[in-house]
């Protein structure tokens, strides 16, 4: 038998006991840095007039700001709110083809164009997302792939934007060191934006609502949340984000068709990029994206294109989710080894 | 100040709630209580709009409210816990009870989400249950009884004017239940209506003021708290041998 | 305390989760053949992560588990009720969608003569006639008392030498608590050794032969139960002082 | 040594729905290559091939020439398969200036925008293939015999629109600016007098519901079927489901088929059924190689001793394309692009570049003149060309009616 | 009147063999909560094995079944120790293994499309081009006997399921993990099992549309939205609810296909799922959820 302890005794120690077992507080991110590479990212066109070839560069990382964009958008709604979309695309292209269309039929630039096809994309958002969003989880999971194939066959089936052949658009006229420059830009902005706006929704009352939406629908709404609203406010704004970028890259292929937009894959390396990088995390996308992207262009210049590209993805996020089951972010976070200048939430 | 008007709900062929009507008076505690399965849940999910009735009416200060959904009942003043605690796992336990705190407007939406000031009560919330330590500790790792005592601290983060309470008792330790039951007298003396479940029989007993009896969905009995226990039925269908020991 | 009478020993665990911090620093529990152990303890204080471990569920960082004479740490939670030791957490662990029978018949899945597990089955029928009566019934259609009533059941078909209940009166009502706590008797005249985890405490207590106190994840104090349920300091720390009214 | 080679870049869908075309191209470019090097390249330079495999996937093909063009710096491309992956990738082209010979892009639509620097390395564009199908008809079969009724099904791809376009006599149209292309009415079926009785379209990915489709076909009960498949493979799927429900038309033409994967695959079911060609062993025209003559003959003996086995038309085209490229670089005097295509574009009759497709020169646009393609049918387990009947010899006779299955 | 038959003939031969590529899915995700988007790259492997024996040996597909679904069923067991055990204690294993199971597919299309090229391929064993008449009527034999194996195949699952005491296993783990596991299920042990077994039907009906459906790795994303949507309709993880769903979804989609053209029969799937997921998100046969 244990020696029968006073009263105070065992109350101070279990003060002390829950002060060693005490959570820590998050810190937040450091402000000076990402503004240095904010401005490294505006200044990098400079480097055409150097005379190099700087196109490949210029285009990957245009490719890479389209992707952070879409990624932090779909991360408004897949990671706060926990709705898993497999078919987030659907904006991409109602983005691309908004703006293509207009350009296409009346001459108008998809940089003015862009945040018109964006508000449609939200439109649309908020229409399916009226429907879908009734149903979470796997089912909500299925649906949005399901949507991904309607969408397919409509569009193949719409002749007045050209079916499944698609249609071409009218070219910027620009010498070709300088072609890239205005679509680089228009990615930054755009990959700026997400990245702003997914900051100010993670830590505003809205962001904490997804969040909660995220984990127990019923106990969110008994909680005073305005479940519904919150979902398809977050479809909404998730879809905003990727269809402006849709619109752009519309333009800068200067051609658009059902198949360049909706394939499973560009979904999936929304999914892939959120997830690997720190799904609900505002740093997540962007880790994601620069990492995916840049292991494809290892195994491009190593290997060549080839199936080998794809073997390597696939294993890369199996060991990624093993290893990081939270994302790159999530899982440097509660392991405390997260770097300050990734911090963000 | 509140009332359900011949409330009925059935799964498939089981009549969980049954034509119940009872009333609960302004500033007062009242328990309904009864056997397992007499549908008390049932009824909190009926009136805090979780689950549609299949008739009936339920009234809140003079107001329908049973077409609402239950985020506006809750923003009526009405919050309720949870006999199965619901926590958000993946969030702190601050961060839990912060969630319950009112958002008002579309601006309110974007406004930052933990305030100082709403950070500075609900760790005084925290504090009183004893689980400050846990503030920054994501809700998943607590304990059941942890649980169920943040759950009791997110409810009055939203200072409601009405709390229906599901079973609040149980699984929290007693000594510190005491403490609990504690506050919600001086709450109630400040003016919080309470309609709590319990089957800790005797924390029943000593705090409400007024107690309706449930089985089998309908209300069998209702009356103060001595009457009650005195009544037949009421011994037969839920108290049993053991609180005739008592 | 001599050895021999020690079915389960559980000595010096220290345990968490994850790559959290230790829960367990030193916890003890010395269980002795045939007679009912009751565990209370602050909320958070460690109880449920005890059985856990004991149970196999949770791996322990140091400690030993001994089992009649053998360690059990390190092996799994099936390889466990197999040597005889058979836990029911604080969740009620029926299969919802199976029958009552086959609810009862996977209680005695390990068994694999199947006319000894008719028999068993039978007996416990006998036990319990509502079961019977119910037989064909889906267990999630049941009451909570008998939902607790089966769970009770399946653990009897197995014959265990040991079983864990962590918080069997939860949720329950009087009447109900009063029959599970008749159903422990029986588990003891069946020769069983239980232990329960109970924030009920005083009931649980006056129920078992042997009680323990645990907090901040060590054992503060181990003897006969009566002993505990008189001492004025544990009684203000852990019981509340309302137990000194009942 | 020698100077730098000249780096060539080709990406192909090696993988994925045209896998089986794709991977003949690179064949084809990679026997030429190794020819030229072997002849001692051309300027005194070798030629340096960079093959890499799109997976049919347009956004990859976009990505592969930008990469090519900007990271290796080839000298020269050498075009892609397919009118899909073609209308994408000859607007990087054209944006770099880079002359972009197509081996197999024949949709309208891709010339007509505004494009300077294409070259078709083929016979006509897909919309005008209809014309074949119809001399073929007219002129080998008895008018008393002929189909009356047509079930025309077609894959909804590039390549099987445009042709469907020129058979059915619709306009081609630019969507979004509706400008009007080409007005193909009345028509190829039209102008044969027959009635189309089923008119319907697949999606070009994930269709797998042959045998609803055939059922479709057959409760047509269509004398004549045109089956505009995209590729090799679903021509051997649609075929297999016709054969299964044995419906049995007068004739079934094809668009794709000519394969020797084709005739593995449906072995005697084959049997009748035509399809165009841009290419035939038979033909007997005669081409250039490193400034020396390189005919179809040649190339099948080449092709046979390096690879041990017959050639077929995806491994002609590109070979042709590959050849014809060789003549543009010797005659420019440089691998600038410039220069190539405005070399390309002076082009004439009299002065064309010679391939083992024949002579090839361009309008405007990059469309062939004056060529038309070839029809071809499976009798006997081999291709046999049956239609034009003038142009060399070899000719077989049309086997007509289709036997049945 | 014969065409109506003709149309529900051809669609319910091809119901049976949804109705077997989807009953290993609705396994998995019965017992395992996996949502498994790798099931048709799996499926896609027993094509594969099916085709090369076929090809090099001169193997019946059908009586090649039974090897391609030893051997998926020995591969299921090496990915779900490998990679799915030990996420199987995750708080959120439902929704990591969608993600880990659409890595997994994305491998083995990869894998495969390195080892095999991204070729399309059919076998051809006679039946497949032959039919059965029934009068008027004919029967696509490939088809015939494909369904027929299938049902075979899912009534031997059911029995199994209904009748041992590994089925009772299965069963109780499905429903209650953490009691299973408390009552001495090895439930690691049954999880490896059963996603063995649901992939060994993957790769049964990998060597069954063999000679049905030509095939290629990438072939498999095709797949993806359609299963899916006959395991929704059913109610996920609802055997039975599989099987009716495929059967009606593939009668319902020739008769689509027949009538308003090719274009629109894959629209049934995907219309039928949202349909579905607006009336009754349960689906057919499930519980409503809460
Ligand atoms: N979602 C549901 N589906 C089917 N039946 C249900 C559902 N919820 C409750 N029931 C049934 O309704 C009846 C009333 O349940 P309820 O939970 O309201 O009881 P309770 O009075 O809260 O009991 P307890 O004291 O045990 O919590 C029970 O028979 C229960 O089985
Ligand atoms: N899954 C988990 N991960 C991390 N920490 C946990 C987890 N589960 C419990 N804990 C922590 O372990 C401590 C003990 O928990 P345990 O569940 O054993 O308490 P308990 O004594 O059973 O309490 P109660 O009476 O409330 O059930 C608590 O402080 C809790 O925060
Ligand atoms: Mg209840
Ligand atoms: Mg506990």
């Amino acid at each position: 038998m244990t020696d029968r302890q006073n009263i105070d005794t065992v109350l101070a120690e279990r003060d002390a006991y829950n002060a060693a077992l005490a959570g820590t507080r998050r810190r937040g991110g450091s402000w000076p840095a990402l503004l240095v590479i904010l401005a490294a990212l505006a200044l990098f066109p400079l480097v055409q007039l150097t005379g190099g070839n700087w196109n490949y560069p210029l285009h990957l990382m245009l490719y890479a700001f389209m992707y952070v964009a879409m990624t932090s958008g779909w991360n408004i709604l897949g990671g706060f709110a926990g709705y898993i979309s497999i078919g987030h695309n659907v904006f991409f292209c109602i983005g691309g083809y908004v703006s293509g269309m207009l350009l296409a039929s009346y001459g108008i630039s998809s940089f003015l164009t862009a945040p018109l096809a964006g508000v449609v994309a939200m439109a649309v958002g908020f229409c399916v997302g009226f429907i879908t969003l009734r149903v979470r989880g796997p089912a909500f999971i299925i649906s949005s792939i399901a949507l991904l194939m309607v969408a397919r066959i409509l569009f193949d089936n719409w002749d007045f934007v050209g079916g499944s052949n698609g249609i071409s658009l009218p070219r910027m006229e620009l010498p070709v060191q300088y072609v890239k420059i205005p679509y680089y830009y228009a990615m930054l902005v755009i990959a700026v934006a997400s990245l702003v706006a997914s900051y100010a929704i993670r830590h505003s009352k809205f962001g904490l609502g997804l969040r909660a939406i995220s984990q127990d629908e019923i106990k969110a709404e008994s909680a005073g949340i305005d479940t519904r609203f919150y979902k398809i406010l977050a479809f909404a704004i998730s879809a905003f984000f990727v269809g402006t970028a849709g619109a752009i890259w519309g333009e800068y292929m200067t051609y658009i068709r059902p198949n360049i937009f909706l394939i499973i894959l560009v979904a999936a390396n929304m999914v892939l990029m959120c997830i690997l990088g720190g799904k609900g995390t505002v740093a997540g996308p962007v880790v994601g994206t620069v990492l995916l992207i840049a292991f494809n262009e290892f195994f491009v210049s190593q290997f060549g294109a080839s199936q080998i590209n794809i073997l390597g993805t696939g294993i890369i996020m199996i060991l990624a989710l093993m290893f990081f089951p939270n994302g790159i972010v999530g899982t440097l976070r509660r392991r405390g080894r997260l770097p300050r200048i990734l911090d963000w939430d | 100040m509140f009332e359900v008007r011949r409330l009925s709900k059935s799964f498939g062929g089981i009549h969980a709630v049954n034509d119940c009507s009872f009333a609960v008076d302004e500033g007062s505690i009242t328990a309904l209580i009864g056997p397992n399965g007499a549908g008390k849940t049932t009824v909190f999910n009926l009136i805090s709009g979780t689950l549609a009735s299949d008739s009936g009416e339920v009234w809140l200060e003079g107001k329908r409210i049973d077409s609402l959904r239950p985020h506006q009942i809750t923003r009526r003043g009405m919050s309720r816990t949870f006999q199965i605690t619901r926590t958000l796992e993946d969030l702190t336990v601050l961060e839990n009870l912060i969630v319950q705190s009112r958002v008002t407007g579309i601006g309110g939406l974007f406004r930052k989400a933990i305030g100082s000031a709403e950070e500075a009560r609900a760790m005084e919330l925290l504090d009183f249950v004893g689980i400050t330590r846990l503030a920054h500790e994501e809700a998943r790792n607590l304990s059941f009884g942890q649980k169920k005592l943040m759950d009791f601290a997110a409810l009055l983060m939203s200072e409601p004017k009405i709390i229906l309470l599901d079973e609040p008792a149980g699984g929290v330790n007693p000594t510190l239940l005491e403490a609990i039951v504690g506050h919600i007298q001086e709450l109630n003396r400040g003016g919080l209506t309470v309609l709590i479940v319990e089957h800790n029989i005797e924390l029943v007993m000593s705090i409400s003021h007024k107690v309706v009896v449930m089985a089998y969905g309908s209300v069998i009995a209702e009356g103060e708290p001595d009457a009650i226990q005195a009544d037949r039925r009421v011994l037969d269908a839920y108290l049993g041998a053991q609180s005739a020991d008592a | 305390m001599p050895e021999s009478t020690a079915l389960l020993e559980v000595r010096d665990v220290v345990a968490g989760y994850g790559r959290g911090p230790a829960i367990l620093n030193g916890a003890g529990i010395t269980v002795e053949e045939g007679r009912t152990h009751c565990i209370i303890g602050p909320n958070g204080a460690g109880k449920s992560t005890l059985l856990k471990v004991v149970s196999g569920l949770l791996p322990a960082r140091a400690g030993e588990v001994v089992f009649d004479g053998e360690s059990i740490a390190g092996l799994r939670p099936d390889e466990i009720l197999r040597r005889g030791i058979c836990f029911v957490p604080q969740e009620r662990a029926l299969f919802p969608d199976m029958s009552v029978r086959e609810n009862l018949r996977m209680g005695g899945y390990i068994i694999t003569d199947r006319a000894d597990l008719d028999r068993r089955l039978d007996e416990v029928l006998e036990a319990f006639p509502v079961l019977r009566e119910r037989g064909g019934q889906r267990a999630k259609s049941l009451s909570g008392g008998e939902q607790q009533m089966l769970t009770m059941g399946r653990t009897l078909v197995l014959r265990p030498r040991i079983v864990m209940l962590d918080e069997p009166s939860l949720g329950l009502a009087p009447r109900i608590v009063s029959q599970v706590f008749d159903i422990i008797r029986l588990l003891k005249d069946k020769g069983i050794t239980v232990i329960i985890v109970e924030q009920n405490a005083v009931v649980g207590l006056s129920n078992a032969d042997l009680g323990c106190v645990l907090d901040l994840g060590r054992t503060m104090f181990e003897g006969p139960a009566d002993g505990i349920l008189e001492d004025p300091r544990i009684r203000e720390l852990y019981l509340g002082k309302r137990a000194g009214a009942a | 040594f020698a100077a730098e080679p000249i780096k060539v870049g080709a990406s192909l869908p090696l993988t994925g729905g045209f896998s089986v075309t794709g991977d003949k191209h690179k064949v084809g470019y990679e026997l030429c290559v190794g020819m030229i090097n072997d002849n001692g390249g051309i300027l005194g330079r070798k030629i340096d091939l960079i093959v890499s495999d799109n997976r049919s996937d347009t956004e990859t093909a976009i990505s592969q020439y930008e990469r090519m063009i900007n990271v290796d710096k080839v000298d020269v491309i050498f075009g892609t398969f397919s009118s899909k992956l073609t209308f994408p990738v000859s607007a990087i082209t054209e944006r770099y200036g880079m002359v972009n010979p197509i081996p197999s892009g024949g949709a309208l639509r891709i010339y007509s925008i505004g494009h300077k620097n294409l070259f078709y390395f083929q016979q006509n564009a897909a919309e005008y293939i209809g014309k074949t199908v119809q001399r073929t008809l007219t002129d080998l079969v008895d008018t008393s015999k002929m189909p009356k009724t047509v079930a025309i099904v077609r894959a909804d791809d590039f390549f099987a629109n445009g042709i469907a376009a020129g058979l059915l006599g619709s306009e081609v149209k630019l969507p979004g600016s509706g400008k009007v292309v080409a007005n193909l009415a009345p028509g190829n079926l039209a102008n044969l007098g027959m009635k189309v009785v089923l008119n319907e379209k697949w999606p070009e990915e994930g269709f797998s519901d042959w045998v609803t489709l055939a059922n479709s076909i057959k409760r047509s009960n269509a004398e004549f079927l045109v089956a505009l498949t995209a590729s090799a493979e679903e021509a051997v799927q649609l075929t297999r489901a016709l054969q299964t429900l044995k419906y049995q038309p007068k004739a079934i033409y094809m668009s794709q088929g000519t394969q020797n994967e084709y005739l593995d695959s449906v072995g005697k079911a084959s049997e009748g059924i035509m399809v165009h060609s841009s290419w035939h062993p038979a033909a007997g025209w005669k081409g250039v190689l490193s400034g020396k003559p390189f005919g179809n003959k040649d190339f099948i003996a080449a092709f046979k001793a390096r690879y041990g086995a017959e050639p077929d038309e995806d491994g002609a085209i590109p070979f042709a394309l590959c050849q014809g490229m060789e003549q543009a670089i010797r005659g420019a005097g440089s691998t600038d692009n410039k220069k190539i295509a405005d070399w390309m574009h002076a082009r004439t009759a009299a002065d064309p570049v010679r391939t083992i497709l024949g002579p090839f020169h361009w309008d405007d646009v990059g469309l062939p003149v004056d060529k038309s393609h070839l029809m071809t049918q499976w009798q006997g387990g081999e291709l046999r060309f049956i239609y034009p009947t003038d142009e060399f010899e070899g000719t077989s006779p049309i086997l007509y009616p289709k036997p049945q299955w | 009147m014969t065409d109506i038959l003709q149309i529900l003939l051809i669609g319910a031969v091809l119901g049976g063999v949804y109705a077997l590529m989807a009953s290993g899915l609705t396994l998995i995700f019965g017992v395992m909560k996996i949502i498994n988007l790798a099931h048709p790259v799996f499926i896609i492997i027993g094509a594969y094995i099916s085709y090369w024996l076929f090809t090099l040996v001169g193997l019946d597909p059908i009586l090649s079944m039974p090897i391609a679904m030893i051997a998926l069923f020995c591969l299921g067991i090496v990915v779900y120790k490998l990679i799915f055990e030990r996420e199987a204690s995750s708080a959120k294993y439902s929704e990591m293994t969608v993600l880990l199971t659409f890595a997994v597919a994305l491998s083995f299309d990869g894998l495969l499309g390195v080892l095999f090229g991204n070729i399309q391929r059919i076998t051809s064993p006679s039946y497949a081009v032959e039919a059965v008449m029934l009068g008027d009527l004919f029967l696509p034999k490939g088809q015939f006997y494909a369904g027929l194996i299938s049902i075979a195949l899912i009534g031997a699952l059911v029995a199994f399921l209904k009748f041992t005491r590994f089925g009772y296993a299965i069963r109780a783990t499905t429903q209650n993990r953490e009691a299973a596991q408390l009552l001495g299920v090895n439930v690691g042990l049954v999880s490896t099992i059963t996603f063995g077994i649901g992939i060994g039907l993957a790769g049964a009906s990998g060597a069954l549309i063999s000679f049905i459906f030509s095939f290629f790795p990438a072939r498999h994303w095709e797949w993806i939205a359609l299963l899916m949507s006959l395991i929704v309709l059913g109610g996920m993880g609802r055997l039975m609810g599989a099987v009716v769903g495929a059967f009606l979804l593939a009668i319902v989609s020739a008769f689509v296909g027949s009538y308003f053209g090719s274009t629109w029969s894959m629209m049934t799937f995907y219309l039928a799922l949202f349909l579905i997921l607006l009336v009754r998100p349960q689906g057919l046969f499930g519980e409503k959820m809460e």
